[in-house]
C-alpha cells in the first residue's frame, strides 16, 4: 500500500518523469495517427452526404472533438494545478503550463471551425449562442491563464498564481455556462438559432467519436513533448540534466 | 533568541549564501555585512520569514518561526528599503496609520513625540511627498521609537540620514539592545555602534 | 466513395472554402504546435550543450 | 468578533483616509462612469426606443468598467511603498486585512456607482420600477465585482502588463455578473419578473464573499514572497 | 531631416523594446479591446439586428478605452524613474522625443486594434463594405485618440488621481473622434456615403499631428519642475 | 565656470536658502553640504535647469543658462535619487538606451567595459529588478564611464554602494576633475576625495 504511493511520487519527480514522457511520446503519437487516418476515412469517404446540409456538415468530425477537448483539457489543467497547490509537487505546475497552449489552440480550433460552418449554414459567421458564447470566454481564460505565467518570470511563482487562476476559472465555468445558456434561451430574439444536427447516423457518430480519440491522443503527445521542454528549461542547473544522454552526447 | 541554522538562499540560478548559521541572544545587535549584491536583503527578507529560505530553518525561542507565525510577527518590527510609508499622507497620519496595523491605537502626544524626536518638528502635517530623501527615511524611522518589539530588523537604516540622525538613530538601537532588545541589520557606512556581532554574507 | 472525381472531392459539393478551410487551418496548426513545442526541446538542449562545452573550457 | 472585526476596520478606515486625500479618485471613477454611459448615446444615435433597449447593458458594461479601472490601484500603491510587507508581517492575519480592502474599494468605488445609477437610467428613459430593479442588481453585483476584481489585482501584482493583464483575467469572470444583472432589469422590463435573476447575482455573491478573500490572500502571499 | 528624425526613431525604437519586454503590455490591450466588444453583446442580449445597429458605436467606445487604458502608461513609468528628467537634459530638443513616444503608443495600441476591428465587426455581422469603412475611419481615429490623450496624459502626470482623472479630462475630448468615426460607418450602412465623416477625421488628425505634441511638451514641463 | 549670484529657492511657504552664491571652475568639485531638507536636492536640480530659481542667475561659461539650453544640457549630466534606469532592461540595454536619448550610439564593447567598471560582470543580461540596491545605482552610475560630458551634477551618489564601489566612484570623480572637469556633489557619508569646495545650504 505504502509502497504503491511511493511508486506513485516516484514519477511524480520531474527526474523521473522526463524519461518515461519521452518513452511514452511515441506511442501517443502512434495512436493519434492511426486514429486520424481512420477518423478523416469516415469523414471524408464512409459518411453520406447530408440531405440537409449537404458536404458542409463534414466540419463536425473535427468541430466537436475540438470543443470537447478544450473543456476537457481545462479541467484536467485545473486538477494538475490544484494537486500541485496541495502537495507542492512541482511536476503538477510543470503539467498544468504544459497543457494551456493546447487547450486555448483546442478553444480556438472550435472557435474557427464553428465559424467555418455557421457561415454556410446559418449566413452569419458568428452569432450571440450560448454555445458559442461560453466556448469565446473559455478562449479568453486560456489566454488570460498564459499570458499570467509568461508575466511571471520567477516559474515557482507562475505555477502557484496559475494554479489559484485556473482554480478560480474552473469553479467559474460552469457558472458562465449557465449563466450564458439562460440568457441566451431566456430572450432568445428572432435571429437565427442552432439548428440541430440531424439524428447522426452510426457511421457519424463514429466517425466523431474517433475523431476525438485522435485529438486526445494528440493532446497527450503535444502536451508531454511540451512538459519535456519545461522540465528542462526548469532545472537545468540540475546534476541530473547535466547527465543527460542528451545534453552529454556528442551532437553538435 | 533568535537563531538560524544552515540558511540558504537561491535567486534564480545564483546561489547567493548556503550553510549560513547565525544566533543573536538579548541585549546583543547584528550587523550584516557583505558586497553588493551579496545576499544581505534577501537574508533579512527571509529572517523576517518575508520569504522562505532554500534549505535551513529559522528559531524564534527555541521554535520554529513557520509554527509561531503571528506570535512572531508581534514581537518583529522589520524596515526594509521601501517605506511603507505613503506619499499622499502627512508623517503624524502615517505613525498613527501603521500602529493601527499592528493593532494599536497610538497616543497623539506620543506620536508627535516620536516625529520631534527624529527632526520633523514643524513638518508634521506636511504630506510626505514634499519632504527631502532624509526626512522620509526619518517619516519611517520614527515607527522604531512608538512600536514596542523585541527583535528589530532594519535593511540600512542609515541611507540619506545627516550626521545629526545618523547620531540619534544609532542611540536609538543602543537603548534598545541594551534594555535586552535585539538589532540586527546591513549598513555600508561607517556606524557609531559599540560591540555587535558581525556576519558576513557572500563570498 | 461518394466521390465521382477529385474535383468534386476538392469543391465538396460548393463547400470547399467552408470545409477546407476548416480542415486547413486545423492540420495546420496540428502540425505546427508540435513542431514549436521539439523545437522548444532542442533549443534548450542546444544551450545546455554550449554551456557545458564552455565549462569544459573554461581554466579550473 | 471584536478580534475579527477590529483590523478590517482599521484597514477600511486607513482606505477611506487614503481615498479622501487623493481626492479625485473616488470623483473621478464616477465621472468615468457617467461619461462612458454618456459616450454610447453620442456612438450610437439617439433614437430613444433603442437607447431604451441597451440601458441596462450599458450601464452594467459601464460599471463594470468602472469598477475595473479602479482594481489596479487596489494593491499596487501598498505593495510599492511597502505597506503591504507589513500586513503580511502585522499581527492579525492578512485574510481580514485583505478583506477590509476589498471592502474599502467597495465604498469608495462600488457604492457611488450603485447610487448615481438611477440618474443614468432615467437620462436612457427607464421607468421607475426598472430603476429600482436596477439599484438592488447594482447592490448585489458590484460587491461582487469588487471580491472577483481583487483575486485579478492580486494576481497580476507587481507584473509588468499588470493594469491591461487585469482586465484580460478579471472581465471573463464578470460574465455571469453582467448576465443576470443586466438580465434582471430586461427581465423586468419585459414582464418576466427579475426575481430569479436577483436571487441568482445574490448567490453568486454568497459564493464570492467566502471563496475571494482566500484566494486573494493566496495570491498576495504569492506576489510578496 | 535626419537630425529631426533620428530622436524620434531612437525613442519608437526604445519603447517598442520596452513594449516587447512588457510583452503582454501589447497583446493585453488588445484583448481588451476584444472582450469589452464581447461584452456588449452579453449585457444587451443577442439579437442579430439590434447589435448591427450599435456595432459601429460599440466598436469605436471599445477602442476609445482601450486606448485611454494604455494611455496612464504613457509617460507614467519614465515620470517614476527619472527618464523624464533625463529627457528634458537631452540635447535633442524634447518635442520631438515627445512626438517619438505617441507614434510609439499608437504602433503599439492603435495599429492592432485597427487590424483586429474587422473580426469583431464579423461578430455583429457586419458586411464587407461597412467593415472597409470602419477600418479606414479607425486608421485616421486611432492616432488622434492618441495624439489628444498623450496631452491628457502629460497633463495628469504625478497627480494624486492620475489614472481616472486622466479620463475625465481626455473623453470629453475624444468625442468629435467618436462622433465622426462610428457615424461614418452608420452613414455608410444608410447608404449615405463615408467620405464627409472621413474628411472631417483627416482634418482633426492634421490639426492634432500639428498642435498636440506641442502642448503635450508644454504640460510635460510643467509636471516635471 | 559654473557660477550663481543670489540663488534663492521656495517651497511651499518654506523659503530654503537666499542669496546663495557659488562658483566652479575647470578642475573643482564642489560639495554640497547641509543637513535633511536643507535644500540640497532643490539646489542641484535648479543647477541643472530642471526647475527655475525663485530668485538669482546661474551662468555656464558666462552666459545664462535659460539662454543657453540645449548647448548648456550638452555638457551636462545629471544623476538624481532616481535613476532612469528601467527595471524591465537589462543593465545592458539601460546604458545603450541611455547613451542614444543623449544622441549618441554606444559601442558595444564600451557598455560592457563600463558595466565591468562598476562591478557587474555576470549581470548584464539580468533584468535591473532582480538587482540588489547597491547594484542598482551601480548601474545609474556606470552612464558616468561612458557619457562625455563636462558638468556632472550628482545628487547623492555614494548612496547604498559598498566600501569598494564608493573608493572606485571616488576614483572616477577625481579623474574627471582633475581631467579639468567639473563636479557637484551631495553625499552625507564621508568620502574618500580630496580638497573640494564646500558649500552649506540651509540653516
Ligand atoms: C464559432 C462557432 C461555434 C462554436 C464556438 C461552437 C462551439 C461548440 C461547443 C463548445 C460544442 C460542444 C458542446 C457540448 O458538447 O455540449 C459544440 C458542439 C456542437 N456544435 Fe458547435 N460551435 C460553433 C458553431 C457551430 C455550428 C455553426 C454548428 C452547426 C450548424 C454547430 C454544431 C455543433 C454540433 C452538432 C455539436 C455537437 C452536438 C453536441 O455534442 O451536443 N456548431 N460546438
Ligand atoms: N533571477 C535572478 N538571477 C540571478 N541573480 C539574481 C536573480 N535575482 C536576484 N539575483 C541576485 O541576487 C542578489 C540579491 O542581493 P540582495 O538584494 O540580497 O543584496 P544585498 O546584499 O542586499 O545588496 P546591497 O548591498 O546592494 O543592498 C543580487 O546579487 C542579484 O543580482
Ligand atoms: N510645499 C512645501 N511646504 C513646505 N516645505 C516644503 C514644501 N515642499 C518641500 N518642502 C521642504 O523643502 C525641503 C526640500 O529639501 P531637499 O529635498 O532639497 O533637501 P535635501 O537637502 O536634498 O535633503 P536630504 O539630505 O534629506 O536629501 C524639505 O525640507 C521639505 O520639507
Ligand atoms: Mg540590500
Ligand atoms: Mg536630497
Amino acid at each position: 500500500m505504502s509502497n504503491r504511493i511511493v511508486n506513485w511520487f516516484k514519477y511524480a519527480s520531474p527526474q523521473s518523469f522526463y524519461p518515461l514522457a519521452g518513452k511514452l511520446i511515441p506511442w501517443f503519437w502512434a495512436l493519434a495517427i492511426v486514429f486520424t487516418v481512420a477518423g478523416l476515412y469516415i469523414t471524408f469517404f464512409a459518411a453520406p452526404t447530408d440531405f440537409q446540409q449537404g458536404e458542409g456538415y463534414r466540419i463536425i468530425f473535427i468541430h466537436v472533438p475540438a470543443a470537447w477537448m478544450s473543456m476537457f483539457i481545462y479541467i484536467v489543467m485545473a486538477g494538475w494545478a490544484g494537486l500541485g497547490l496541495a502537495l507542492n509537487t512541482r511536476l503538477s505546475g510543470m503539467m498544468a503550463q504544459a497543457l494551456a497552449p493546447t487547450g486555448a489552440i483546442m478553444a480556438f480550433l472550435s472557435l474557427w471551425t464553428g465559424a467555418f460552418w455557421g457561415k454556410p449554414m446559418w449566413g452569419a459567421w458568428w452569432v450571440w449562442d450560448a454555445r458559442l458564447t461560453s466556448a469565446l470566454i473559455l478562449f479568453f481564460l486560456y489566454i488570460g491563464f498564459i499570458a499570467l505565467q509568461a508575466a511571471i518570470d520567477d516559474p515557482r511563482r507562475a505555477d502557484k498564481a496559475g494554479a489559484i487562476l485556473a482554480l478560480v476559472g474552473v469553479v467559474n465555468v460552469p457558472i458562465i455556462y449557465f449563466s450564458v445558456k439562460w440568457w441566451n434561451t431566456l430572450h432568445q430574439g428572432a435571429s437565427v438559432s442552432l439548428t440541430k444536427a440531424p439524428t447522426m447516423a452510426a457511421t457519424m457518430l463514429w466517425g466523431m467519436l474517433i475523431m476525438a480519440l485522435a485529438f486526445w491522443m494528440y493532446s497527450i503527445a503535444v502536451a508531454l513533448t511540451r512538459v519535456r521542454a519545461i522540465i528542462l528549461e526548469r532545472e537545468a542547473h540540475t546534476e541530473w540534466v547535466k547527465d543527460l544522454p542528451e545534453v552529454q552526447g556528442a551532437k553538435q | 533568541m533568535l537563531s538560524a541554522t544552515a540558511l540558504s538562499c537561491i535567486r534564480g540560478e545564483r546561489r547567493l549564501f548556503s550553510g549560513l548559521d547565525l544566533d543573536v541572544g538579548p541585549g546583543e545587535w547584528l550587523h550584516v555585512q557583505g558586497e553588493n549584491g551579496a545576499g544581505k536583503t534577501s537574508l533579512l527578507r527571509i529572517l523576517a520569514s518575508l520569504s522562505p529560505p532554500a534549505e535551513g530553518e529559522i528559531r524564534w525561542r527555541g521554535e520554529p518561526i513557520a509554527h509561531l507565525a503571528e506570535d512572531y510577527r508581534r514581537e518583529l518590527l522589520f524596515l526594509g528599503h521601501h517605506g511603507a510609508v505613503k506619499e499622499e499622507l502627512t508623517p503624524y497620519e502615517n505613525l498613527i496609520l501603521a500602529a493601527r496595523l499592528d493593532g494599536s491605537e497610538l497616543d497623539e502626544v506620543e506620536a508627535l513625540k516620536a516625529l520631534a524626536r527624529f527632526g520633523l518638528r514643524g513638518r508634521e502635517d506636511l504630506a510626505v511627498r514634499f519632504l527631502s530623501a532624509g526626512q522620509k527615511r526619518r517619516v519611517l524611522l520614527a515607527r522604531l521609537a512608538v512600536r514596542k518589539a523585541t527583535l528589530w530588523i532594519l535593511d540600512e537604516p542609515f541611507t540619506a540620514l545627516d550626521v545629526k540622525a545618523v547620531e540619534m538613530l544609532s542611540g536609538l538601537i543602543v537603548e534598545h539592545v541594551t534594555q535586552g532588545g535585539i538589532a540586527i541589520l546591513t549598513s555600508h557606512q561607517a556606524i557609531p555602534l559599540p560591540n555587535g556581532k558581525i556576519i558576513m554574507v557572500g563570498a | 466513395m461518394n466521390w465521382e472525381s477529385p474535383a468534386a472531392f476538392f469543391a465538396m459539393g460548393g463547400y470547399g472554402l467552408y470545409v477546407w478551410g476548416s480542415f486547413g487551418v486545423c492540420a495546420v496548426l496540428m502540425i505546427v504546435e508540435p513542431i514549436l513545442a521539439s523545437k522548444r526541446r532542442k533549443d534548450i538542449l542546444r544551450s545546455l550543450r554550449r554551456e557545458r562545452i564552455a565549462e569544459q573550457l573554461d581554466p579550473q | 468578533m471584536n478580534a475579527t472585526l477590529a483590523p478590517i476596520l482599521a484597514i477600511i478606515r486607513r482606505d477611506l483616509l487614503l481615498a479622501m486625500r487623493r481626492k479625485s479618485e473616488v470623483l473621478t471613477a464616477l465621472f468615468f462612469f457617467i461619461i462612458v454611459v454618456s459616450l454610447f448615446p453620442l456612438g450610437i444615435g439617439p433614437e430613444t426606443a433603442l437607447l431604451r433597449k441597451i440601458a441596462p447593458g450599458v450601464i452594467w458594461v459601464a460599471a463594470l468598467l468602472a469598477t475595473m479601472l479602479g482594481l489596479a490601484r487596489l494593491f499596487a500603491p501598498d505593495h510599492a511603498d511597502g505597506t503591504l510587507e507589513q500586513m503580511v508581517l502585522s499581527p492579525s492575519p492578512l485574510g481580514l486585512l485583505i478583506t477590509g480592502k476589498i471592502a474599502a474599494h467597495w465604498i469608495t468605488t462600488g457604492l457611488p456607482l450603485v447610487l448615481l445609477a438611477p440618474v443614468l437610467g432615467i437620462q436612457f428613459d427607464l421607468d421607475g420600477g426598472a430603476l429600482g430593479i436596477m439599484v438592488v442588481a447594482l447592490l448585489l453585483g458590484t460587491p461582487l465585482l469588487s471580491l472577483i476584481g481583487a483575486i485579478g489585482a492580486a494576481l497580476t501584482l507587481g507584473l509588468r502588463g499588470g493594469g491591461v493583464l487585469l482586465s484580460l483575467l478579471v472581465l471573463p469572470l464578470y460574465v455571469p455578473a453582467l448576465i443576470f444583472g443586466a438580465g434582471a432589469v430586461e427581465a423586468h422590463i419585459s414582464g418576466l419578473g427579475a426575481g430569479g435573476h436577483l436571487s441568482l447575482l445574490a448567490a453568486l455573491l454568497a459564493l464570492a464573499v467566502f471563496f475571494a478573500p482566500w484566494a486573494t490572500t493566496a495570491a498576495l502571499r504569492i506576489a510578496i514572497e
